[in-house]
Formats: structure tokens, C-alpha cells, sequence
């Protein structure tokens, strides 16, 4: 579906978030019988949702090499932009009304990162913090209550015995994919992400990319907005505090990188109902609460050293194999000097160890 | 019928286990609600589990629906907030578990039964109270929770609605301290640079009573300007037996989650019980507190009693 | 396609880069371009490409004066760049496929979905053209350096062209490679494409070109048919005087052996290394790329694992395990990659040049002894000559070859007793070359051992004592006095080679 | 101080936070007749003291080109640490076992980075949440009380006139600066930050390095736990939540980028500095606290943006200036090759414009 890699590596790629998925699926469906239940299942669904659609937006912004910390903030305020309007003026100006203060968010934040070359990570959290306040100034800090039957259909019903919310989840991740990988913009996104100036140089737009992405970026998190609303039949001003760290946690265990150029959006889907079936998992099993953050930040830890694991293996099967044109490869740090973050090389790696075997044997 | 001090009869049934949702349990006065509830659910032999909402209206959304697929006898919410609670006790009478809710009401909803601290109330309470150590006049500070949240949206609601009846008190700063001890000493250091002379602090909860205590000592100014707060912490007992601070609105958390199990255990064996019960807080001032104290000691919370007041 | 420079003028602040350069490149006609490091070549590259906007002055197409926004209306035109850094003009993570597609200039016509069947296909039918063999499915970054290069040449030439532009295409390919270019060009000429030919190797230049170009100052020195000028007079117009001897080779070879390595080997990419390198020797290596000398060279540096094998500095067996190792050896390595590995750029030039030798000068509390660091760094500075307006400049101020220069500096310092250096002088103007080849005496006559990768044939024969010629992994020659010459490592290079 | 930049440049550099800092401080001295007594500005420093100290690690941190977004949760768990230990065992070993902490998680985290090379960002993320759940675990979600009179003294007492946590700040900033700006060590960060690998030929244990910049960011968060805690009286399981944003935000606002190779800790300190001064005038000016939030988004936006503004004036400074070498230099471009976030050339900058004014006269 992505078009950046050899057919076997990128399934590899794929299914390393898939195991970590496996893996915890396995575990909790032994351990609770509920777990596997298809009630059980949809509300994993269900629960993801919302961050699995933020997560969307934010992995184009990160396979651009950039960080978008306000998708939370922006879902906040264009739910309650959305639930004045509509209590005004109904649910069409109100839907619009919501993707375009998302859309315009978006906007500013590209604006601000591609002009005046501020970091996104700082631009985008003093965003945060101006939306938030924004959002609490226009409610007086109240949540505004949502009575629109057919608002609360996009949070509470269901179609074809599948919760909207995750209908819309999943036409999002299709329709999105396939923008990232089998559209000419998304193969800018990826070649932007890879090597800026070269992408300049090929005659890419590459700021109108930028703010392109960051504009998507916040557009999800306005529909991320409607779901939360609709499923609260409230917008509430704190909605989606602290969401943009599981959106970005899902995308890098869905295994795009952070220094950009890298990754899929199945890969983050993924990475999403991760962290949906542990959170879902820990409370089947009724973990402590106090405990339920810790084995999150394990299960975290672990997902992500287990990617990077797979990473070695699969340079090591891919340096070795047969597979690979002998005499033409070389090493990771010679071929990607624009990567603070190369493909691995293990050589280096194992030459900054302070203790090792001696590898230089005497001749016998 | 007759398993409430039979654990394991309860367990085979399925019938005797509950879900509370805490609104969160970052915060001392939570925790010791779920201490009062896991105290009264051993007791009663009600197999509780306690989940954290961590102040986010869709994980406690999502925590509700976990629970409410898993078949619990009985879902018990602390709600983050009362509008985003509806859906949570919607799903639950959709599934016909019956569904308890304290501290802040869902606005709409059947509940089996639902008990709280009433927060407009606490704010009128500690305007009075704060009124009364004024001999009603002079100038004084209000702190508030964070903002966007129920409590500190309807304790500062009850707050004003009561100040303003006294019309010699004027209020010459509004600050929020999102509930936090550290934030309301930074506040409060500032706005007494600004203010120096104020007569009365109105702090939303005791633990940012704390951080404008400890403002207040760092100017020598603890128990020459009144402090009121909200709930009844431990340290805040402390203070106020000390004199620093005039008085806080107590309101039991540990009796609350005691008193939410006690109803829960009630509907778990079918027995009707009351639709709503509002608990008062109580106000708590150097007269009382030591009443206070035993009488925490007595309902098994010594944990919530600083240990000056414990005999 | 026609393209006339009309009084061109750019400059970055004061920095006055091209300062009125008029000349005219005929259709099917190739002009190399030549000058020292900062001359203004890239420059001069980039204001044609759109990339940069020229202060003043036309860039005439066919007679019609252009206003490129940026580099893709100059590509509609038919202008392809292959800019200098080649590699910042790639996409490591993308396929082969996609890096010469990234645009897929038909698609704006027909659908909205790229076919990734028909990309494919038409990187291969590119890519055979170009006598290139490659997996177009792989990652750009997973291929070697020159691969990566003749990527880069296919994406250029892979739509209907009128003019092309490339800027030290050679820097990075051997001798191989590079013919199966020149024979691109020659195609290209034939059909009548207008060609800029940038490169610092003068013999590549008289073999191309139609007519030499040469900038100075930003200003064209130099505008000759090939024909009627020769490499002494473009080197003069180049540096603005006569220079007589470009490799004042000095010998000072002695007898002792500093480095003999017996068997070594290193998973797949050397095997069964013997060598013996002497006190005052510079020791050359020729190959082709991906023959393993490289790697030979990273493995001594504790870069890489050796397999199999013993080394022996000063006539004590010595275990390599990691540069520490190396550097407690005093073996030091100049990479080849300056970019990648070996600037601090950010840093000033004397942080950079004192990097491996910091310990020297801090004292009590690893304060760092500014005086002490300074008087060092600056005489190591002056006796290699490295030009900066003042050591405290970032490194990322200097020009190229006084980039190299300091680099070298910094090993200088430590006191080597063997220097491995891989491709010293790559992208080097002719004066800093020959002040490379300079330090490289300084170095011999103090008895280091001098181990040297060069892709430049003319500057492997001529600064080595002696060369060995390895392929596929392995030592296949050893060549000496009169033996040494180009042919002879060509021949022994590719001998046998696919 | 520092080695990496010429020293006018570098005065520019240090001079613009400061140019932030004398904005709003006049400002606000204008505003407020408050703002400006000693008193105040002590009020000021105290409140600043505990982010000021996180931010120094935080430097280290971001000058590697790494984050460490787990200071504020080390904070909360050293904190509660050394409130229990103190309760039992006494002040040395309280001061120990805290300062131990902040330590062993640095170097938790520094191994993390190093020897999975996973991305700080996350390898950091998930340790915050880890720790969270642990400190709560640890006191079960009460505070922890502080009796001690001695340990109360680091928050409450004054020296010669000025707050014990105002004199930590000034030494560890003068401790700390010295060893960035004047040893070997800091001249290793800062070329490890700027190019790791040119670094690692050069001999430099880079790992080492950046394990060492973790601990001594853990280290300095148990040391803002120590003040914190100390003025509070009490350690507070959730003590520190949220600091990491405000300590990153203080290094970016004081000049250091997130590319890393380059910062000063002087600029961290303005940074600060900023923060403090905002949130104490807001305070003084008893602006709504609904817009304040507002407002500071929109003063970090002015100060990185004025950075970035003053960063082209200097460019254009120094191309034009008589300092510069004339024909040796390279555009940036070219020599960042490492680096996603070159020294910025304005050429291409203005070569992206979409409409601009053609620079391309047609000859008279
Ligand atoms: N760490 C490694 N593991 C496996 N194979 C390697 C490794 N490093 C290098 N090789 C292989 O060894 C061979 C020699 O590579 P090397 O870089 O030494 O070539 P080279 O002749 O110096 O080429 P160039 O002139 O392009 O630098 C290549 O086929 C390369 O793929
Ligand atoms: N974007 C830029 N901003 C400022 N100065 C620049 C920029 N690009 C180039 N320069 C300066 O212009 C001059 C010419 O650089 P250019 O890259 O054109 O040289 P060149 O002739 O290609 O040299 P080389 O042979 O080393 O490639 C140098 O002094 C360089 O510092
Ligand atoms: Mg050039
Ligand atoms: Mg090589």
C-alpha cells in the first residue's frame, strides 16, 4: 500500500506493530474470557476512535519530520466551536463551522513552522496552550451540551452493527492511506519528510506540503471533536487534553520515525489499538489504577525496542541474504548523512562498546 | 438472597461486583474515596474494582462501556464531568446495569441512586464562613480549581453568588491554581505582591488552601489573614487547629465512598433505596475540629486525621 | 536548447558570489565549467535551475529571457540540475523507482492514483539504458555511493531534456562508472542537448568538453574552445597564476614497518589481507567501487570488525575493537564522508580541529585551557595553511577544501603514526589539493604511515610509493617504480569484474 | 564562553531572549508599580527556580538533539522518594536516596537512548508515565508531609536577604554553564549534539556522553523536587506534572535548537526567566485566568519568532560583515548535511515564495 519499500521489508515492517497487536491480543484473551468477545472487540473500537483519527493527521505531520502537539487542543475548542453552532444554527453550519476551525488551525500552525521557521514541537505547544485558553474564554469554562439528535447519531449510532465512530475510523484510515501511499501528494509528504531541500529541488512544493499536512492534522481533530461530542452528547472545554501524546505514542509504535521520511498509516492503526486493547485489556483484568500507567509505559517501551529489534534483524537478514546485489551495498552511516537517524549499521553500534571479544583472532 | 457477609456466594452468583469509575485519583481527597469504598466493599463483601478516569470525559466514557460489557452487577460513577456522564448512564440503562453516581450529578439519566457534596453549596458555605471571620467587610482573594471542570466551575459559582450578598467584601483578585498545591503558592506569592493588605483568602479546595498558606507564612501573614478552603484534607484539619487557617468546609471523602458501597451493596441485593441523598458538608472551624477528627477516626479513616488530632 | 548567461549577478549579503559572468552554451554542445572551491560554479548551477533568483542579469532560453519562480518551472522547460551534493538530492527511504519518479510529471494528466506497475517499469527500461542493473524497488539509501549517483543521473535524464547540468558527477563514481557517463553524454550531445559540465579533474574535462568555461572570483576567467587551450592555461586562469607542480610528491620512505596486517578479513566485504606499510610510505589503494578498501580501511579504524587476521603497529599485535582502540594506536582516519562524519559544522574551526586531542588541554576540573588549546590549533593551522578569518569561525564558514584542511589538522595533532585517508582531496579545488598533497609530505617526513583510498587515478599514482589494487575483497596487485601507472591499476581493477 | 560561535554573533545570540526578557519586564513595570519592588523580583526568581533547574538538564538534553520529557514525573517520584526516606531515615540519606533516584532514572533513560536507539522523545514519554504510576503506587496517592525543619530550609530560608531555592538556581547555573560552556565535557556535548558520528570518529564516547546529560537532567529534577517539595512542606505525588513542557519551552525561548550543537545555558536561564516574569505579571495584572494561558502561548510565539527574526538579521550580519571570509563560505545547505535544521539561508527561502516580486529586471 506504501510505495517506500522492497515488497518483503515492508511486510516485515508492517507486521512488527501487527506482533506487539498479536501478542497482547494473545495474552489477554487468555487471560479474560471477555476479551475476545465481539462487544468487547467494538468497544476497543470504539475507544480508539479518536485517537487513531488524530493519529492520522499526525503521522503525515511526522513523516514530514515535524510534530503537531495541538492536535489535543484543536480537537477541544472546534468541539465547542461546533456544539455553539449548532445549538444556533443547526448541524450543517455547525459541521462546517467545527472542520473549518480545525482546517484554520492547521493552517496557522503550517503558517508558522514553514515561515517564519519557528520548530513545530515549540510552535504547535504554544498553540496548545493559546486554544486551550481560547476554548475556556468561550464558554466561560462550561461545557455546552449537545441536544441535536443527529449530532449524537455520528457519536452513538450504529450502522450494519458497527458503531458509526468506528465506521468513520476506518473509511478515514482507507481514505487517507490511500492519499499517503498511492497519491502524487503523498509521495511529496514522504520525499519532503526524506530530504527537504532535495524535494525543493525536484520542484516539490514543499511548504504548501507542510501546511497541507498540519491543515489535515487539524481537520481530524476537528472529527475526532464531533465523535467525542457526539459520544458525550457534550462538549466538554478540557476535551482532548493529553491526547496528542497517545496520538503521537501510536504513530511511533506503529513504526514511523520521528526524524521523518518514514512509515504508514496501517502502521499507526495499528499502533492506536495497541494502546486501545492494553488500556481495554488492563481494565478487564482490573489492574490497579495506580499500576495501569506504569505497564502502559512498559508495553510502550517494549513495543518500540521491539521494532527497533526487528530493525536490526532485518538489516542484519537484509546485509547477509542472498537477496541483497552483492558488492553494492555499503554502510547505514555512509548512505544517509541527511539521517540523524540512519538505517542501522550494526558495525558501529558494536565498535562503541567498551568491552568485547576480540574479533581480530591471532592466525593459528 | 441473604450474601452480604458471604464473599464467595456473591462471586458464584456474579451478582455482587461493581465498577466504580473515579473522575481521578490524582488528587488526595479521590484517593480517599476509593479508600472509604475499598474499606466498605471489603465489609460488605462487594467485589470492587476502582478504575481512573484521569479527569478525561471519553476514557471515563470508555471505561464505562469496558465495564458495562464485562456484566458488572452495579457501575458506580464519579463523574468527570455531569453533561459528559449522561452517555455512561444511558449505556448502562441500555444494558440495564444499574448505575450509581456521586459527587456530581448526570444531568440526565436513571440512576439508582445518587449521593453527593452539593459544590454550589460548599461555595456558598465557605463565602459565609470566610463573611463571618471578616465581621463582613474587607478584601479578600479567590483561588480557583481548574478550569473547565465541574467542581471548580460550580464551587466558585456558589462562591461569588454568596460573596456578592455581602457587599462590604471585595474581591481585588480571581486566580486559577488548577487545584494544584505548588501552583496556588506562586499565585498566591504574586498576588500578594500586588495585594499586600488583603484580609481573606477563598481557596476551591484545601490543597491549594495549602500552597496560599504556605504564601501566607512566607509573609508572616498565616492566621492574621482569614483562609477558607474546601474539603477537609488532613493538613488543612492541621492548620486549622493551628489557627493558620479560619476554617474549610469539610466533606468526608473517605464517609462518601463508605456511603456510595453501602447503597451500591444495597441495590446489589435488590433492596430499594433512596433516589437521592445529599450529603452537607462541614464546616469545620478550631471550635470543631477536634470533633471532626474523632469522628474520622471513628468511621476508620485515621489516614485522613494528621496525627496531632488523632487521640 | 540555447541557454545564454547575460550578465549574471548574485550575492548572499556582502558576499558578491557572481559578479557579471556572460557566456552561451550551443545546442549539442558540452561546456565544461571549472574553477576553484567558492568560485561560483553551484551557484551559477542553481540560478539557472530557479533555485536561486540572479540579483541582476538574464538567463536566456533559445533567445527568450526566463523567470523562474522555482525548480519546476525550469524543469517543465527541459533543464535537469544534478546538483553537487548529489546525495541531498535523494530520498534515501523512497525506492529507486520512486526517487526518479518523484514528481511523475504525467500523472497531473491522467489519473489521480499513481500506477505503480508503470513507474517501475519505466525505472528499469531508464535505468538499463544507463547499462545499470539495479532492484529499482530498493531503497536509495540501501544502494552504494555510486549507485546512488547513477540514480541520480537517471532521474535526470529520464524525460525528454534540453538542457543538463551536472556539477561534479565524477566525485563519486570510479573510473568505470564514470566512461558509462561520458557515454550518456556523448547520447545526449548526439541528440542535441546543451550540456554544463562542472568538475575539479582536468583530464575528464579535455576528454568531454567542446569548450572550457572557467569562473574565478565570479567572474568568467576563461572561455576557450577545448581545442584551443590546454590544462596549463585553464589552471592558471583557475587560480589566477601559473602552477607548475600539482603533485610535489616527496619521498621519505624508510625501512621500519609501522603497519603489517596478515589475513584479515571482514564478514563479506575483504578477505586474506596481507600488508606491510613503512615508516615515511604512502601506501595507495585502487579499486573499483565496492572492492572492499573502504571497509579496509573503517576496520582498522575500529569501525568495523575485522573476521579474521592480526595487525601489528610498530611490530606489537594490536586488537581493534573500537576507535578508542585505534586512536590508543595512533592510527587516524580520514573519513571520506566530511559531511556525514567527519564536520562539526556548527562548531568553530579550532573546537574542530582540537576534538580528538581535547584531553590535552583541559587541566584541573576538565576546565579547557583556552590559551594552551588556541597556540596549538594555531600552529597547526598555519603550518598546514588552513584559511579561515579567524580559528573561532564555524567550521561551516570555510570553504571545502580548507574544511578538508582542518580536518586534517585535527589528526595532525594527535601525532599519528599511520594516517588512513579515503578520498583526501573528493571535491577539492586544484590549489587545496595540491596543500593537501603538501601535508601529506609534511607527514611522511615525519615517518607516519600513510594509507591512501583515491578514486582519482592520476592523484593515487602519483602520491603513492607504491599501490596495491584490490577486487572483490582481495588483493590482486601490487605495483611499484615504473609498474605504477593509471592503466595498470585500471587494468588490474576491472580485470575479471562483471 | 562557548567555543562554537564568534563572540559579536554569539553576544546577539544571548542578547535576544534578553531583548524578551526587557520587552515585558518593561512592560510591565509600566503596568504594574508592583512589578518592580525587590520583593517582587525575588517572588519572580523563587517561582522560576524549580523549571530554571529542570531546564538546565533539559539543555544538555536538547543540545545532544535529544528531549527528556520525563523530568517533571522524575520530579513527582524523587520527590515522594526523599519525603518518605526523610520520614524514616533522616536528611542525609533522604538527599541521597532523592538525588539517587533522579540519577538512576537519567540513566534509565540515557540507556535507553543510547543502547536501543529508541527515539528520546518516546523512550522519555513512556518513562514519565511509568514513573507517574509508580509514585502514585508508592503513596498510594497521598502526599507525603514534611516535618523536617532542615529540609524546609532548602524551599523557605533566606540567605543574605535572598531565597535558599533563588541561590541554588544561581549556583547550578554557574556550576552547570562552566561545565557546558568551559570543560572538555561540555565541548563534547556540543560536538556530539552537532554531528554524533564526526564526534564518535573523533574518539568521543559519545554514548557516554549522553547518558551522562540524562543523569544530569534526572539529578537536577530531584534537586527542583528538593525546593519544590521543600516549600510546599509536603511531597505531592503529582508534583512536577506538566514542568517538562514548561522547562522545554524556557531552552527553546533562550536560543537552544532543538537540532542540537547549539545553546547556551545563559539563554535557558532568560528563557525562564520569561516564563516567570509572564506568569507573575498576569498574576500582578490579575489578568482573566482564562486569557492567560492566551496570552503566554502568545509571548513564546513572539519570543522564538523574534529569535528567528533576529537569527536572519544576524545572517544577513554576518554575510555582509567585514568579519566574514570573503569566497570561503558555503551555503548552508550544503554544509548541514546532518542536519534537518540548517543555519538558515535566506536564498532559498525567498526562492519558495510562491508570488514575490521578480528579482530578474530585464537589462535596460
Ligand atoms: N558492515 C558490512 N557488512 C557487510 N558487508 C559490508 C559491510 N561494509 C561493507 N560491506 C561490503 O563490502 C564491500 C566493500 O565496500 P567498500 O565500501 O570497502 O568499497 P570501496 O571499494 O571502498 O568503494 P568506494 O570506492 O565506493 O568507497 C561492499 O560490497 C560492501 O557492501
Ligand atoms: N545560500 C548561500 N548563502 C550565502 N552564501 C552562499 C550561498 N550559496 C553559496 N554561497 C557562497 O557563494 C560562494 C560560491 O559558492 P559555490 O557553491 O557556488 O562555489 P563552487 O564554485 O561551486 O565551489 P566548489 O568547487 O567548492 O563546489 C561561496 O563563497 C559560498 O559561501
Ligand atoms: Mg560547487
Ligand atoms: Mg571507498
Amino acid at each position: 500500500m506504501i510505495p517506500n519499500r522492497s515488497t518483503l521489508a515492508s511486510a516485515a515492517r508492517q507486521l512488527r506493530a501487527v506482533w506487539m497487536l498479536l501478542l497482547v491480543g494473545v495474552i489477554l484473551s487468555i487471560a479474560s474470557p471477555v476479551f475476545l468477545t465481539s462487544g468487547n472487540l467494538l468497544n476497543v473500537g470504539l475507544a480508539t476512535a479518536v485517537v487513531a483519527l488524530l493519529a492520522i493527521g499526525q503521522t503525515y505531520v511526522i513523516i514530514l519530520a515535524e510534530i503537531d502537539l495541538s492536535v489535543g487542543a484543536t480537537l477541544g475548542f472546534s468541539s465547542v466551536v461546533t456544539a455553539l453552532v449548532l445549538r444556533d444554527h443547526g448541524l450543517i453550519p455547525a459541521l462546517a463551522a467545527g472542520l473549518g476551525v480545525g482546517a484554520a488551525v492547521g493552517l496557522v500552525n503550517g503558517l508558522l513552522v514553514t515561515r517564519t521557521r519557528m520548530p513545530s514541537f515549540i510552535a504547535t505547544l504554544a498553540m496548545m496552550s493559546i486554544l486551550a485558553g481560547m476554548t475556556l474564554q468561550l464558554t466561560s469554562g462550561n461545557p455546552v451540551a449537545i441536544t441535536d439528535y443527529d449530532f449524537q447519531g455520528i457519536g452513538q449510532a450504529y450502522l450494519a452493527g458497527i458503531p458509526v465512530p468506528v465506521w468513520i475510523m476506518v473509511v478515514g484510515y482507507g481514505l487517507f492511506g490511500v492519499l499517503l501511499g498511492r497519491t502524487g501528494f503523498g509521495r511529496f509528504v514522504y520525499a519532503t519528510g526524506d530530504n527537504q531541500e532535495a524535494a525543493r529541488l525536484s520542484g516539490i512544493r514543499t511548504h504548501r506540503v507542510k501546511i497541507l499536512a498540519f491543515m489535515i492534522s487539524g481537520l481530524l481533530a476537528a472529527l475526532g471533536g464531533f465523535i467525542l461530542t457526539a459520544r458525550l452528547s457534550t462538549a466538554e472545554p478540557t476535551a482532548g487534553t493529553g491526547l496528542e501524546l497517545e496520538a503521537i505514542a501510536a504513530v511511533i509504535i506503529g513504526g514511523t520515525s520521528l526524524a521523518g521520511g518514514r512509515g504508514r498509516l496501517i502502521g499507526t492503526l495499528v499502533g492506536a489499538l495497541v494502546l486501545g486493547v492494553i488500556d481495554n485489556g488492563m481494565n478487564l483484568l482490573d489492574v490497579s489504577p495506580f499500576l495501569q500507567s506504569v505497564v502502559k509505559g512498559l508495553v510502550i517501551l517494549l513495543a518500540v525496542f521491539l521494532d527497533r529489534n526487528v530493525d536490526m534483524l532485518r538489516a542484519l537478514v537484509t546485509w547477509r541474504g542472498p537477496s541483497a546485489p552483492s558488492g553494492t551495498s555499503a554502510t547505514g552511516g555512509d548512505l544517509h548523512a541527511d539521517r540523524p537517524d540512519p538505517v542501522p549499521a550494526p558495525a558501529p553500534e558494536a565498535a562503541q562498546k567498551p568491552a568485547g571479544v576480540s574479533t581480530v583472532r591471532p592466525t593459528p | 438472597q441473604n450474601t452480604a457477609t458471604d464473599t464467595s456466594a456473591g462471586k458464584a452468583s456474579g451478582k455482587k461486583t461493581a465498577t466504580l469509575i473515579m473522575s481521578t485519583l490524582n488528587n488526595p481527597f479521590f484517593v480517599s474515596v476509593k479508600n472509604g469504598a475499598e474499606a466498605e466493599a471489603k465489609k460488605s463483601g462487594v467485589q470492587l474494582s476502582v478504575q481512573n478516569a484521569n479527569n478525561s470525559d471519553s476514557v471515563a466514557l470508555n471505561l464505562a462501556t469496558t465495564a458495562i460489557s464485562k456484566q458488572v452487577g452495579a457501575l458506580i460513577i464519579d463523574p468527570v464531568s455531569s453533561q459528559s456522564a449522561t452517555s455512561s448512564v444511558s449505556q448502562a440503562n441500555n444494558a440495564n446495569t444499574p448505575v450509581l453516581a456521586f459527587d456530581r450529578k448526570p444531568e440526565s439519566g436513571k440512576l439508582a441512586s445518587f449521593i453527593g457534596y452539593d459544590a454550589i453549596q460548599a461555595g456558598r458555605n465557605a463565602a459565609d464562613a470566610l463573611a463571618k471571620s471578616l465581621n463582613e467587610k474587607g478584601t479578600i482573594v479567590e483561588i480557583q480549581g481548574l478550569l473547565g471542570t465541574n467542581v471548580a466551575q460550580d464551587r466558585s459559582k456558589g462562591f461569588e453568588e454568596q460573596i456578592a450578598k455581602y457587599p462590604k467584601i471585595k474581591t481585588v483578585a480571581k486566580q486559577a491554581a488548577d487545584f494544584d498545591r505548588a501552583k496556588a503558592l506562586d499565585v498566591m506569592t504574586n498576588v500578594l505582591q500586588a495585594h499586600p493588605d488583603i484580609d481573606g483568602v477563598y481557596a476551591a479546595n484545601d490543597e491549594m488552601a495549602m500552597g496560599a498558606l504556605a504564601a501566607l507564612k512566607s509573609r508572616k501573614l498565616a492566621g492574621k489573614v482569614q483562609l477558607v478552603g474546601n474539603d477537609g484534607i488532613s493538613d488543612a484539619l492541621e492548620a486549622v487547629a493551628a489557627g493558620t487557617m479560619y476554617a474549610t468546609n469539610a466533606e468526608s471523602p473517605y464517609a462518601l465512598g463508605q456511603k456510595v458501597i453501602t447503597l451500591t451493596g444495597n441495590v446489589l441485593d435488590g433492596k430499594t433505596v433512596p433516589e437521592e441523598e445529599t450529603l452537607q458538608g462541614q464546616l469545620v472551624t478550631k471550635e470543631n475540629v477536634k470533633k471532626y477528627a474523632d469522628y474520622l477516626v471513628g468511621i476508620g479513616d485515621s489516614a485522613d486525621v494528621p496525627a496531632s488530632l488523632r487521640r | 536548447m540555447r541557454l545564454r548567461l547575460q550578465d549574471v549577478r548574485k550575492s548572499f549579503g556582502e558576499n558578491s558570489v557572481l559578479r557579471g559572468v556572460t557566456f552561451e552554451v550551443g545546442p549539442g554542445e558540452v561546456v565544461a565549467l571549472a574553477g576553484e572551491n567558492g568560485a561560483g560554479k553551484s551557484t551559477l548551477t542553481r540560478v539557472i535551475s530557479g533555485a536561486h533568483r540572479p540579483d541582476s542579469g538574464q538567463v536566456l532560453i533559445d533567445g527568450e529571457p526566463m523567470t523562474f519562480k522555482d525548480p519546476q518551472a525550469a524543469m517543465a522547460r527541459g533543464i535537469e540540475v544534478i546538483y553537487q551534493e548529489f546525495r541531498q538530492n535523494l530520498f534515501p527511504h523512497l525506492t529507486v523507482a520512486e526517487n526518479i519518479h518523484v514528481l511523475d510529471r504525467e500523472r497531473r494528466f491522467g489519473r489521480l492514483l499513481v500506477s505503480r506497475k508503470r513507474m517501475v517499469r519505466q525505472a528499469q527500461a531508464v535505468l538499463a539504458g544507463l547499462g545499470m542493473d539495479i532492484d529499482v524497488r530498493r531503497p536509495v539509501g540501501s544502494l552504494g555511493v555510486a549507485e546512488q549517483q547513477m540514480v541520480e543521473i537517471a532521474k535526470a535524464t529520464s524525460h525528454d531534456l534540453g538542457l543538463l547540468i551536472l556539477d561534479e558527477p565524477t566525485a563519486a563514481l570510479d573510473e568505470r562508472e564514470s566512461q558509462q557517463l561520458f557515454q550518456q553524454i556523448e547520447r545526449l550531445r548526439a541528440e542535441g542537448v546543451s550540456i554544463v559540465y562542472i568538475s575539479h579533474r582536468l583530464d575528464e574535462i579535455f576528454q568531454l568538453a567542446d569548450r572550457i568555461v572557467v569562473l574565478r572570483d565570479g567572474q568568467v576567467a576563461l572561455n576557450a574552445p577545448t581545442a584551443e587551450t590546454g590544462p596549463a592555461q585553464v589552471v592558471a586562469a583557475m587560480v589566477g597564476n601559473a602552477v607548475d607542480d600539482f603533485y610535489p610528491k616527496e619521498r621519505n620512505q624508510r625501512d621500519d614497518v609501522v603497519l603489517r596486517i596478515r589475513g584479515a578479513a571482514a564478514s563479506n566485504a575483504f578477505h586474506g589481507i596481507d600488508l606491510d606499510v613503512r615508516a615515511g610510505e604512502v601506501l595507495g589503494i585502487g579499486g573499483v567501487v565496492g572492492c572492499g578498501r573502504s571497509a579496509l580501511l573503517r576496520a582498522l579504524f575500529g569501525l568495523e570488525r575485522f573476521t579474521a587476521g592480526t595487525v601489528e603497529v610498530d611490530g606489537r599485535p594490536v586488537r581493534l575493537r573500537g576507535i578508542p582502540d585505534a586512536l590508543r594506536q595512533r592510527i587516524a582516519y580520514l573519513t571520506p564522508d566530511r559531511g556525514a562524519e567527519g564536520l562539526c559544522a556548527g562548531l568553530s574551526v579550532e573546537a574542530n580541529i582540537s576534538l580528538a586531542t581535547l584531553r590535552r588541554y583541559t587541566g584541573r576540573a576538565d576546565l579547557v585551557r583556552r590559551a594552551k588549546e588556541r597556540s596549538a590549533c594555531g600552529d597547526v593551522m598555519s603550518r598546514l595553511r588552513v584559511r579561515a578569518a579567524s580559528p573561532g569561525v564555524p567550521m561551516s564558514s570555510l570553504s571545502g577544501g580548507n574544511q578538508q584542511k582542518a580536518l586534517f589538522a585535527k589528526w595532525v595533532l594527535t601525532g599519528p603514526r599511520v594516517l588512513l585517508m579515503d578520498e583526501p582531496t573528493r571535491g577539492v579545488d586544484v590549489g587545496a589539493k595540491t596543500e593537501i598533497y603538501r601535508i601529506i609530505n609534511q607527514l611522511t617526513a615525519d615517518g607516519v604511515a600513510v594509507v591512501l583510498v583515491s578514486s582519482d587515478l592520476p592523484e593515487l599514482v602519483a602520491m603513492s610509493d607504491r599501490a596495491i589494487v584490490m577486487r572483490q575483497g582481495r588483493v590482486v596487485a601490487e605495483l611499484t617504480g615504473d609498474r605504477l601507472d593509471e592503466q595498470s591499476v585500471l587494468e588490474h581493477a576491472l580485470v575479471g569484474a562483471a
